[in-house]
């Protein structure tokens, strides 16, 4: 082997050893992990917008303790070995106290399984794999956002009241479409047990022609498609439901259907009359505290706060507010604190479960509608479906993680 | 010939940066030793595919298919069969070498370009069975807390275990590269023709090089388990398979240990300058780019070229 | 030794070999001549395997070899040199060499026995019987022309061939380099006993060393005997020179 | 359409026609990087990026005119030429010098392309999604044996055959396409007839590209545009480009027809794997013809 091959490698050691003589801080940091790249972002910058919102709100005025909360970001560009590097990263070099993100289900569960190891509390913000808490679920772990099984669930119990029979399900070829699915398939059945399916499509994630199997469903006659799309499926779904004619043919749900994500790209585009749930809606409830958030985040960014904005700000606002309560920057105090902590929002009082550490949310179903008053659909006929209509139960969670 | 000989003079550092690398954990914080140990695992996938790739020529567009199905293979072994970790240890370099069998059997009857692309086009059906396969290989979510034994589980463990592997691996293929199936293969690289003409089935050749590629970079793969102890379907996609590539390249695809450096700086590149900046690929694109225009043989060939213009090198010729 | 019997190859149409024969005896030196484009280079690529036959057969040593890969020819005992320079240009002359003689003792599959405790003293040997002992080291893609020429023929004598098929050997060589080569050739022949078939331009190599000259013309062999013989032949002649100047002996 | 229908079902009909219109953006992309791959050998993975930047200029395009008919044709007539004008910049300044290297750096140079022009459309256009209105002409579907087909679809499946009828004009009619022709074939011959083989490669480089842009303006109005949308399509056209054989145009509309069809009569077959259709038909197709269906011009 060559000297200076064998000195170049040293130098690099070195170096390495150099920089990593790093010091502690002193305010309480969060490492935040998530995709800042590609379709997803539709969905992330407002977790960190929100996250934001309430972080300046409390740095501004020294929050409970007395401390300030910095927070560092990483863009994993959907990829989760990097994901779980900077995840890494961030703990091991960075010392933060919290981790929060991210999109990507396979990032937040393996996140997850590191922050378990290591004993830091992980939020996370936007991943919808009911496995966060559901199975894999652990002391270190707390999920902000609806889950999959969740989100079906609640379609089922409004879909059950609705006279459809037949039904087509089609969705994006992973984790995220098949969950959708069979959540609401499996409560449906169980809710009205004359439903019948008549097929399912699959596509894979990022297809953006979705005639074929638009017309290979118009072909079975069903009376209701669930349509489990995520992320740019979403718009592209709908894009083709209105070229093809299928929104006025037969109806759909998709999940987060009526929400601003979905609908404000497509401007006065969008079909009318889809179903859809969602956990927030700007324009809904129309309480003070919401109408008090959308300014603020209007004021602050220029524009209206989507689902994630309400996600980002609610985790801002529980880890103040837990460390608060912990009295000290100690993240078993800290966990013991926020389990379980019930805390006022845009959206009224959320309850963080203290037995799977799932946030409670109500979940809005609607249909959707032009209004004058937007340059985008809006959700009519909007139903609150509360937490505790659809959500699994406590022994449900426990038989689950065995 | 760009090779490192061992037998030089020089050959006291090999044992002192072994030494190094082993007392690190005891001054390195855990971030750093974790990252040595992520070089190590990418290191030595990068060094797998240089196998085939600089040292036979061949033009293996898809390696990361075999990385990452040691990787499945040692996780799936462990979880779904329920196996001790040490069985799917050694699983999944089989398995992958066997995969690698298979594909490397209906590809080698072609060169070049065309063995890359029908290798990327079967590759890619492997990525889109792991991806879909929910039941077994848990789709897009891919597996996680794969449990290690305790001997292993902590980060200087893993640290440890990966460091003992990649380097009897390295000797292994160190020693490889010099036998003389080193010798052919490499024979092979400059020119097929008259390897054939001399005596050597050149297709045979290139299929047992495939296969070890394909058990190395197995190996790789259940490193990561070992220290990330998850496996992701995005370890088969193609991007990665380039990231690879560009590793060989940077580093110098013509000489041994130049993958390792350039994954090191792969890795180094990503993790430091995604903590200032979300345009890290940017990065990443303009000083491949630039490697690539005035560094074609890469960092380390580029030093070594440099060594021998000076005429430093007298002592280090070679045999 | 070596027999061909009509063998045929066309590439799209045509064709470049079109039924040619030859005979080699043990111990003989052969060569073929013909103009440009006859199809010498092409007969033998088909005889060495390295591109298949359409018809015809090739049979070596009583042991028909017709459209076998190029490996198993010449582990028969066939080596090859090439005209274009066709060697490993990344690995020093040593390399090159030593990759022949492995290929023939079959120690390529060897996976953990360092190549350079292996069959060093046979790869001095060749080296020194081509001139090349003192450039063992180099990287053979930095020699000159004339070098890389004997490097060519050195890699053929690895293979330890009964048979050694050299194609152009004197191709782009200087003066001195052209007789340095002759003496070669002539030195593997009588110290070797090696049977060697070579194709050549240069008429008076040809007629210095050959036994027996073949002639090729578009793709057939119009003739196979004694150097005198062939000088003569009108065939040839015609071929050569037109037929207008018929009646001169060949050089 | 009376007469087709009774041959075959309704809904297998609309698969193939809609089928058509996806092969059509997968035929000039890939056109347009077998042209590219033929003359000038290189395996151009940043065409990618070009079709998405394509895609964005068109969606930038669209809304400086305001939307609507005159946004839409205005974007897919500028959107091509922006991204050629691109190109040939970044192929007088970097490629032009490095055609002799080996396949190989070729391919990871256009990687380094792919990777910094990803960025550098997130640093123009963020990270959002865009669309472009589709004019009202072409609005809502037209139904064909009570099965919609959106107006748009049967758009782009008329659009395919000129693109294709126009890559032939140019490579067997124009001097620069004999001329390039010829070079595919041999480039030392070409340059000592004394031809700047350099700028009919800029031409045919810069033509490619344009190919890559029309591609992304023309799908612009029925996907949202985002990052991340040329890493499926550069696949797709990668594959279709082997399957027809490289260099080959022919091959390339041949392997976009093969693709496009397995891929929507996939989904009739066995929806659930219908993306697997496509890769095993190229697979098939190399096990049986390694260098691909058509004449490869390599």
């Amino acid at each position: 082997m060559k000297k200076e091959t064998i000195i170049g490698m040293g130098v690099v050691l070195l170096g390495f050893l150099a920089v990593s003589f790093s010091f502690g801080a002193e305010p309480i940091k969060v490492g935040i992990i998530d995709t800042y790249t590609g379709p997803a972002t539709a969905y992330t910058f407002d977790v960190l917008d929100g996250f934001k919102m309430a972080v300046n709100k409390v740095n501004a005025m020294e929050g409970g303790l007395g401390k300030k909360i910095e927070f560092l970001t990483r863009d994993e560009k959907f990829k989760p070995d990097i994901g779980l590097a900077m995840a890494k990263e961030l703990v091991l070099r960075e010392n933060v106290d919290i981790l929060m993100g991210t999109i990507n289900s396979a990032t937040a569960l393996a996140v997850s399984d590191f922050a378990k190891k290591e004993k830091t509390p992980f939020f996370v913000t936007f991943s919808k794999s009911d496995k966060i808490t559901g199975e894999q679920g652990h002391r270190y772990v707390f999920q902000i956002t609806e889950n999959t099984l969740m989100a079906g669930r609640a379609a089922a119990f409004a879909l059950a009241k609705k006279p459809f029979v037949k039904y087509w399900i089609a969705g994006d070829d992973y984790e995220y479409g098949h969950a959708i699915a069979d959540g609401v398939w499996n409560q449906l059945k169980k809710l009205k047990p004359v439903v019948q399916l008549l097929g399912k499509s699959w596509w894979k994630v990022g297809e953006t022609d979705f005639t074929p199997y638009i017309t290979a469903i118009l072909a079975a006659k069903p009376d209701f498609i669930i349509v489990a799309t995520g992320g740019s499926g979403m718009v592209n779904f709908q894009k083709a439901a209105k070229a093809t004619g299928l929104a006025q043919k037969v109806p759909f749900y998709q999940h987060t259907a009526i929400e601003l994500s979905t609908l404000e790209p497509q401007g006065l585009d969008a079909p009318e009359g889809v179903y859809g749930t969602a956990n927030y809606l700007f324009y809904y409830p129309d309480t003070p505290e919401n109408k008090a958030f959308v300014q603020e985040f209007r004021n602050t960014y220029n524009r209206y706060p989507k689902i994630g904005a309400l996600y980002g700000y609610v985790t801002g606002v529980l880890v103040e507010k837990g460390f608060a309560k912990a009295g000290k920057v100690d993240k078993e105090k800290f966990i013991n604190a926020v389990q379980g902590m019930v805390i006022d929002s845009p959206v009224g009082k959320l309850e963080l479960r203290a037995c799977d550490h799932q946030l409670m949310l109500p979940m809005f179903f609607g249909v959707t509608k032009k209004v004058p008053q937007y340059p985008f659909l809006i959700a009519s006929d909007i139903v609150t479906i509360p937490p505790k209509d659809y959500m699994p139960a406590c022994e449900e969670i426990k038989t689950l993680r065995k | 010939m760009a090779t490192l000989n061992i037998r030089g003079k020089e050959s006291w550092l090999v044992p002192i940066l072994f030494i190094l690398l082993l007392v690190f954990p005891l001054v390195l914080t855990r971030f750093y030793t974790y990252l040595l140990a992520l070089i190590f695992v990418s290191g030595l996938a990068a060094m797998s595919l240089n196998l085939v790739l600089g040292y036979g020529g061949i033009y293996q567009f898809h390696h990361a298919v075999f990385y990452g199905v040691g990787a499945y293979g040692a996780a799936l072994t462990i979880t779904k069969l329920g196996y001790s970790p040490w069985i799917g240890f050694l699983v999944g370099p089989l398995l992958a070498a066997f995969i690698s069998l298979v594909m490397g059997a209906i590809c080698v009857r072609l060169s070049k370009l065309y063995f890359g692309m029908l290798q990327i086009s079967l590759g890619s059906l492997v990525w889109a069975i792991v991806y879909r396969w929910y039941s077994f290989t848990g789709g897009d979510d891919g597996i996680h807390g794969v449990s290690m034994p305790d001997l292993i589980g902590s980060t200087t463990g893993s640290y440890y275990f990966t460091l003992l592997v990649t380097a009897a691996c390295l000797i292994a293929m160190y020693l490889i590269v010099k036998s003389p199936f080193g010798s052919a293969l490499q024979g092979i690289r400059d020119n097929p023709v008259r390897s054939e003409a001399v005596g050597v089935n050149v297709k045979l050749h290139q299929l047992v090089a495939l296969v070890i590629a394909g058990f190395f970079a197995g190996v790789a793969g259940v490193l990561f388990i070992v220290v990330d102890n998850s496996a992701f379907p995005d370890m088969l996609f193609w991007t990665l398979s380039l990231e690879i590539l560009i590793m060989c390249l940077l580093g110098g695809w013509l000489t041994f240990l130049g993958p390792m450096l350039g994954a090191a700086m792969m890795v180094a590149l990503r993790t430091f300058a995604s903590t200032f900046t979300e345009y890290w690929t940017l990065i990443q694109g303009i000083i491949l780019m630039l490697v690539i225009i005035f560094l074609p043989e890469g960092v380390l060939g580029y030093v070594n070229a440099k060594f021998k213009q000076l005429g430093n090198l007298a002592s280090g010729g070679k045999a | 030794m070596l027999r061909i019997e009509g063998i045929q190859k066309s590439f799209g149409g045509f064709m470049a070999v079109n039924g040619a024969n030859l005979g080699v005896q043990k111990g003989e030196i052969v060569a073929v001549i013909g103009p440009n484009g006859a199809g010498k280079t092409t007969l033998f690529n088909l005889i060495t395997g390295i591109i298949k036959p359409d018809g015809g057969r090739v049979i070596f040593k009583e042991e028909e070899i017709t459209g076998l890969p190029a490996y198993r020819i010449c582990k028969k005992g066939m080596s090859r040199s090439f005209q274009v320079v066709n060697i490993f240009s990344r690995l020093t002359v040593f390399e090159n060499v030593q990759i022949a003689v492995l290929s023939r003792h079959g120690k390529t599959f060897n996976l953990f026995t360092p190549s350079r405790k292996l069959l060093i003293e046979e790869t001095s040997d060749i080296l020194q019987s081509v001139g090349l002992t003192d450039k063992g080291r180099s990287v053979s893609g930095s020699l000159s022309h004339g070098d890389q020429k004997a490097l060519e023929i050195a890699i053929a004598l690895g293979g330890h061939p009964e048979l050694l098929i050299l194609d152009e050997p004197t191709a782009g060589l200087s003066p001195e380099e052209t007789i340095r080569c002759i003496d070669l050739i002539k030195r593997l022949s009588a110290d070797l006993g090696l049977t060697i078939l070579f194709c050549e331009h240069d008429m008076e190599l040809v007629f210095a060393i050959a036994n027996r000259i073949m002639v090729m013309v578009r793709g057939k062999s119009i003739i196979q005997g004694l150097p005198a013989d062939v000088r003569c032949n009108r065939e040839v002649q015609d071929a050569y020179l037109g037929e207008s100047e018929s009646g001169v002996c060949l050089a | 359409m009376e007469f087709l229908s009774s041959i075959c079902p309704p809904e297998i009909l609309c698969q193939i026609l809609v089928g058509l219109s996806r092969m059509t953006i997968l035929f000039i992309v890939a056109s347009g990087l077998t042209l590219i791959l033929g003359v000038l050998r290189i395996p151009n993975i940043a065409h990618g990026s070009l079709y998405m930047i394509g895609a964005f200029v068109a969606f930038s395009v669209s809304k400086w005119f305001g939307g609507g008919t005159t946004g839409f044709w205005m974007a897919v007539v500028l959107a091509p030429f922006a991204v050629a004008l691109l190109s040939l910049v970044v192929e007088r300044g970097i490629f032009a010098h490095l055609y002799e290297r080996e396949h190989l750096m070729l391919l990871l140079l256009t990687f380094s392309f792919a990777l910094i022009l990803g960025d550098l459309v997130k640093v123009v256009w963020g990270g959002e999604y865009r669309t472009v209105q589709l004019p009202g002409s072409f609005k809502g579907p037209i139904p064909v044996e009570s099965l919609p087909i959106p107006i748009y679809n049967i758009f782009l499946v008329i659009i395919g055959p000129f693109v294709a009828l126009g890559l032939w004009f140019f490579t067997n009619k124009t001097k620069i396409g004999k001329i390039s022709r010829a070079a595919a074939v041999d480039r030392e011959m070409v340059g000592a007839v004394g031809i700047n083989v350099s700028w009919v490669f800029a031409i045919v480089f810069v033509i490619g590209c344009f190919l890559a842009g029309m591609g992304g303006a023309l799908v612009s109005p029925i996907v949202n545009i985002t990052l991340g949308m040329d890493h499926t399509l550069i696949m797709e056209a990668f594959l279709i480009v082997i399957m027809g054989g490289l260099g080959n145009v022919w091959g390339a509309l041949l392997g976009a027809l093969i693709f496009g069809l397995t891929q929507s009569l996939g989904i009739l077959i066995w929806p659930q794997f219908g993306i697997v259709f496509p890769y095993a038909a190229a697979v098939t197709v190399l096990l049986f013809r390694p260098t691909g269906l058509l004449k490869s011009t390599w």
